[in-house]
């Protein structure tokens, strides 16, 4: 058996169902009211947020428990999609997907392609070997060390803006597709850090391997920024019925428990907000 | 009275700047067996190829059996014949190749009945049955189910011969059938074409064999440079050549 | 006799001992001991999880859509191509462009954009609708409804492969002599049957190897319908390596598929070769091949019969 | 003048108007024609940004990697090939089936798991050594140093298409006639000179077309080096792309340097044929190739200096 | 007083199960021409492929200028030679093949010194030097520059020829030189090759010229079923020959 099989239940044992609320589900447009279900698109894998249960084919984490609670605000079916993430955003755009829920930090750059409802805080969190060798303490420890992180996260931009800060001792920065990769080369020793988001980086710590592989520094989250439900910008509808089931499930108290059950309540938001990156 | 099998008109051919053929004129009477020599590039093989349209003629016209090859004549002057219409005519023409030209991947039997059955739609059984007969008529009658590459040169030249013939063509055309063989298995091959031409067979047959055409044609036409330089019988062309090329050519094949 | 040389009694015959490639051979045995000691002792690596997900009812799902995904895709791609070899030999300069141009553009773009072209078709086109131009409508559907995840798939994997099987056909068409041609045009054959019945078949025996090695490479390409969502073998396999970070583990068991796969494909190509070059004692083809000393001294035999054979 | 015929007047020939490739090539021209202002006109994407970043430093960087690794992994490829070929022919059973089960291998295995095997080297074998077995060790390094990104992406492409180009160099090395081999032999060639001055150039004929076609194919496979962080020219690409979600810009960004790559291959590929086929009068090789009809009509001329020639 | 050029002494060959030769012993003087003729599939071929180890020999033995061809003898038997000495042997053996076999990436001046130059290691200019001469010798002095494919059949052969002779050869072995040649370029190649026996060259030829063995050779070797049937003067073996099988071979060849 896999050492470290997630010990979280299913989603489907997850919190009671939330009553449908008229008013948010009058929002919808015509054609999700129909198909009486959204489409989710995502990347699968990266935990808790959202990752496979042991079977390998039911996706379970705090995403698909929120969507869950918003579905059910709604009164439509919530279906999954795992893609890889450079297939992501093109199947968005041609409406193939309604949503985007994979842990994709609001930022103003991707604000002026889509619009974002924001469900989620989180910063960035270094985690490095066991028994941390490298002796790394925060950001700064990074110069002159090698860095592997996941292709179009926050983590990039962090590590960039510390790189200019190192002077001759560059930083090595390793860029992967997926962040499992990134995690791997930390686990060889390729990399001395990997740069994931706090959630991720504590659950790696506490569950890779049975929890003997990885440790994350927990002094410092770095940059923080908020999670948002990913929708095209045409769909503004769409966009707002999403945000009135979301703060649905934040009024009901559903909201805290799924993030209580993932561990994750740190990150909690108290509305949700729509395009509200920061700078 | 019938009127010629092959009547070639003031045929001309260039292959791009090369005027190969320069205005060929030549009658093959029905049943009758005409040989073709001359040096090689002189246009013996174009000429031959002409004759069932395999060349477009750019100028002159071919006749077999009265209709013009690859055309319709028309007021406004000669029109090209569908695909399926220069098919149906060449069906009519039996032709043997210097290579054999069999097909590898069928069997004797199979390169003999493909042409019945495909094109004139034959049965099964009865295509079949004529080819054994053919194939027995040219002494292969226990190659029938031998691969091209399971048989001699002769052989398969034979089996070249008899695929001609199931097409129950009018006319018989031969380019060098014998000159890729062995030497000793040049007469059988020889033996089959004197046999059909005995039969009464209407053959045009270009061939180095002078040995074949002064026993077997009726007439021997000398072809140098894209012409027939001289045309009579085996006695006339062989015996008291007309013409210095003719005797300068002999004299370096006879020798 | 003229040479009254006296029978000389049967020498013994010693070969040559060829110590290089002995010792040569024994280093690479050596060699690879060594290494597969080091790979299966190697405590990294759990091959008790692999034995385990072997037969995973999800990875066999992913086996499933992996195969059928190579097998469609090829098929369409083989027919497609064989269309457009013909096209590109064409009298018509503008059928001969146009392949010209498919086979530039699809064999000039990778892959992974074609596949994200097709599944995001509906980006350019919203709708495909069935219809004379600019005149009645007969079928409108929506463009996602039609690219589902396994139909993108499968048409932007035969698309691609079109362009490359068309210059596969082509060189086998072009590999036929021309005598075989003349002798099916001179028997009454139009051109069209003469490609269909005489050069296409026996073009087989050319374009078979070659396709074998693309289908082999197919089944591995399938791979990158994950961006478009297709569950196939690789994909599958690395659902369960998020799980708990055995990423290895699972790429050896998608190997293990993988190899199995394309040995039975192998298999196959070598029985079909076998298949189309009946009749030819050629015996240079696929593996096993003759040695090359066997060539180098020869076999007189087979060279003997291709130059008296036909083609 | 034997037969009295009036020599005929030149006729006037009319030739058959083709109608139905006519007809054909029109509605596909017009469907493209379509299809192309569709594409063009779309809002969804947004050709500034592919214009913008056409030529942004980043893509150039890109550009480069994808086109050192691919030419380098070729290169290795082609070498190891001719070796696995020669080594596939070989007399020895021990070295024949050691190039057997590395080609089925290679082949056998997606190139995403080599490449991350060999990437990830270090969990068999953390360090590499060089010295006698069991004896004095002169170097060791830990193995993540030496297996850069670079390396190992250039290191398991390579060994990949050594797989497939033993296959092709073999294919080559079997097409040409005994007698050359013969004749080399007789001329005092020993066996080994006469494979690298008389086969191997001469194979080099039918290698370089489907060389090429793998030099084509491995300038998209380098993509793949995205699992082990290659910055090559996709990733780059996508790199953009994943700031501003504008994938669909970023992807036609890359596929403009992609087909430019291999239209510059497939130039330089028709060159290194008409080099290796000099001597050779057969014009039926790459494209442009002899039409379909030029060849049913025929070329005799060529045929028959094929038949003359030696090979 | 100097021994024989070539001495075959009970050569055996097999192909599997095919007893191709079956004991076959010949000498021949310096200077010598024996011609072998037979036919097909009789191991003419063969046996002349022994002579410079194209084919190893399964019993018996091949001696070219008193060495023994492709093997060391010792106490205990024969032993295998390494390439590069059986290289060395071949080396100064001509052989001129019946499909000529030019090396067709070459120009014909290129086929003729890359002998000389690669396995005699001779300099490249005096080596081109003497390759013109020898083309201009067999009158191809104007196609230096020519490949293979532009040459005729004929110019091919005589390439061919002048290749051989590059390397200086004490021997010189043709294996039907003519047979895949048009008939009127049959006689262009025979010329060089009677001027070469002329010259005093030792020459073994397999040939179908009667003709040309007749006038060229010192004595002709008649082949049959793995053995030499009968061995002696032109006028011996074509004028009264004493085997049945001889004769019916002859008369098959002649007609
Ligand atoms: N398709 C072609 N394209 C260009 N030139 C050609 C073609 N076919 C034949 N020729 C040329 O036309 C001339 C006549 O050729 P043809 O084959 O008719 O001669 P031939 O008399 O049959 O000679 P041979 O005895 O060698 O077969 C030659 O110079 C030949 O090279
Ligand atoms: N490498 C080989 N393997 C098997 N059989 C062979 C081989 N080489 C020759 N043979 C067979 O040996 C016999 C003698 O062949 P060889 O080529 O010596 O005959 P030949 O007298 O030269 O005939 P031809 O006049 O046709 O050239 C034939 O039956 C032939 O098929
Ligand atoms: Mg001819
Ligand atoms: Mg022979």
């Amino acid at each position: 058996t896999p050492t470290d099989a997630p010990a979280a239940k299913p989603s489907k044992e997850g919190p009671a169902a939330l009553a449908k609320d008229t008013q948010a589900a009058t929002l919808l447009p015509e054609d999700v009211k129909k198909a009486g279900v959204i489409r989710v698109g995502a990347e699968v894998g990266y935990a808790p947020m959202s990752f496979f249960d042991a079977d390998g084919k039911t996706i379970i984490g705090a995403e698909p428990d929120l969507m869950a609670a918003v579905g059910q605000a709604l009164g439509v079916k919530v279906e999954w999609t795992n893609t890889a993430w450079d297939g992501i955003f093109p199947a968005l755009n041609s409406g193939r997907f309604d949503v985007v829920v994979n842990a994709v930090t609001d930022t103003k750059e991707r604000e002026a392609q889509n619009d974002f409802v924001q469900y989620f805080s989180a910063g960035s969190a270094l985690l490095v070997k066991k028994g941390n060798p490298k002796k790394i303490q925060g950001l700064a420890d990074l110069c002159g060390k090698t860095v592997a992180l996941q292709t179009g996260t926050q983590q990039v931009d962090i590590v960039k803006g510390q790189q200019a800060k190192c002077g001759a001792s560059k930083i090595k920065v390793l860029v992967y597709p997926a962040d499992s990769g990134a995690v791997l080369q930390v686990r060889n020793g390729r990399a001395d850090a990997g740069m994931q988001d706090f959630p991720a980086a504590a659950w790696n710590a506490q569950r890779a391997g049975g929890g003997k592989l990885f440790e994350v520094l927990t002094s410092e989250q770095y940059k923080p920024g908020s999670y948002g439900i990913v929708i095209a910008k045409n769909r503004t509808q769409l966009r707002d019925a999403i945000q009135a089931g979301l703060k649905k499930a934040i009024e009901s108290g559903a909201y805290a428990k799924i993030l209580e059950k993932w561990n994750i309540s740190a990150g909690s938001l108290t509305t949700a907000q729509i395009n509200g990156a920061q700078e | 009275m019938s009127g010629p099998m092959v009547s070639a008109q003031g045929v001309h051919k260039h292959f791009g700047d090369l005027h190969v053929l320069k205005g060929i004129d030549l009658e093959v009477a029905p049943g009758e067996v005409v040989c073709v020599i001359g040096p090689s590039g002189s246009g013996k093989s174009t000429f031959l190829r002409c004759v069932n349209h395999l060349e477009r003629v750019d100028a002159g016209k071919v006749l077999v059996d009265g209709e013009i090859i690859g055309y319709h004549e028309k007021d406004d002057g000669l029109h090209e014949m569908s695909h399926a219409e220069v098919a149906r005519q060449r069906s009519t023409i039996g032709m043997v190749f210097q290579r054999f030209n069999l097909f590898p991947n069928m069997t004797a039997l199979e390169n003999v009945v493909c042409g019945p059955i495909w094109v004139n739609g034959e049965n099964r059984t009865g295509a079949v049955e004529r080819g054994r007969r053919l194939l027995d008529r040219v002494g292969l009658a226990d190659k029938v189910d031998g691969y091209p590459a399971q048989l001699s040169g002769g052989q398969q030249q034979r089996v070249a011969i008899a695929r001609a013939l199931a097409m129950r063509p009018k006319l018989m055309l031969f380019d060098e059938p014998t000159s890729a063989l062995d030497p000793e298995l040049v007469g059988e091959v020889l033996d089959v074409m004197g046999d059909l031409a005995r039969d009464g067979m209407t053959m045009l047959v270009v061939t180095h064999e002078i040995g074949f055409a002064r026993g077997v044609a009726d007439r021997i036409a000398f072809m140098d440079g894209g012409s027939i330089v001289e045309c009579g019988t085996p006695a006339q062309v062989i015996g008291q050549p007309r013409h210095e090329r003719t005797r300068a050519f002999l004299s370096k094949v006879l020798s | 006799m003229i040479n009254p040389v006296p029978a000389a009694e049967p020498a013994r015959v010693h070969r040559r001992p060829r110590w290089g490639s002995r010792v040569l051979a024994a280093a690479i045995l050596f060699f690879l001991l060594f290494l597969g000691q080091s790979v299966v002792s190697n405590p990294n690596v759990d091959y008790h999880v692999v034995v385990q997900y072997l037969f995973n009812i999800e990875i066999m799902r992913g086996l499933l859509v992996t195969l059928v995904l190579a097998v469609l895709a090829q098929l369409v791609g083989v027919a497609l191509g064989a269309v457009l070899a013909v096209m590109r030999m064409s009298d018509n300069s503008v059928l001969r462009s146009m392949a010209g141009a498919y086979i530039w553009f699809f064999r000039g773009t990778p892959i992974l954009v074609q596949l994200l072209f097709w599944y995001n078709l509906s980006l350019w086109f919203p709708t495909i609708s069935f219809g004379v131009p600019w005149g009645p409508t007969f079928v409108e559907v929506t463009t996602t409804a039609v690219m589902t995840s396994f139909v993108s798939a499968a048409l932007g994997l035969a698309l691609n492969e079109a362009a490359y099987m068309a210059e596969i056909v082509r060189a086998g068409i072009l590999s036929i002599d021309r005598g075989q041609t003349e002798a099916a045009l001179a028997m009454g054959l139009t051109p069209r049957r003469t490609m269909t019945r005489i050069v296409l078949p026996q073009a087989m025996r050319v374009v078979i190897p070659p396709t074998g090695n693309e289908f082999i490479s197919m089944l591995k390409t399938t791979s990158l319908v994950q961006v478009i969502a297709g569950d196939d073998l690789l994909t599958k396999s690395l659902n369960f390596a998020h799980i708990n970070s055995q990423t290895i583990e699972f790429l050896i068991v998608a190997s293990v598929w993988y190899l199995l796969l394309t040995s039975v494909a192998t298999y196959g190509q070598h029985h079909l070769e076998a298949y189309y070059s009946r009749g030819s004692s050629h015996n240079g083809g696929g593996p096993p091949g003759p040695t090359l000393r066997a060539r180098l001294r020869g076999n007189l035999f087979s060279l003997r019969r291709a130059e008296r054979g036909a083609a």
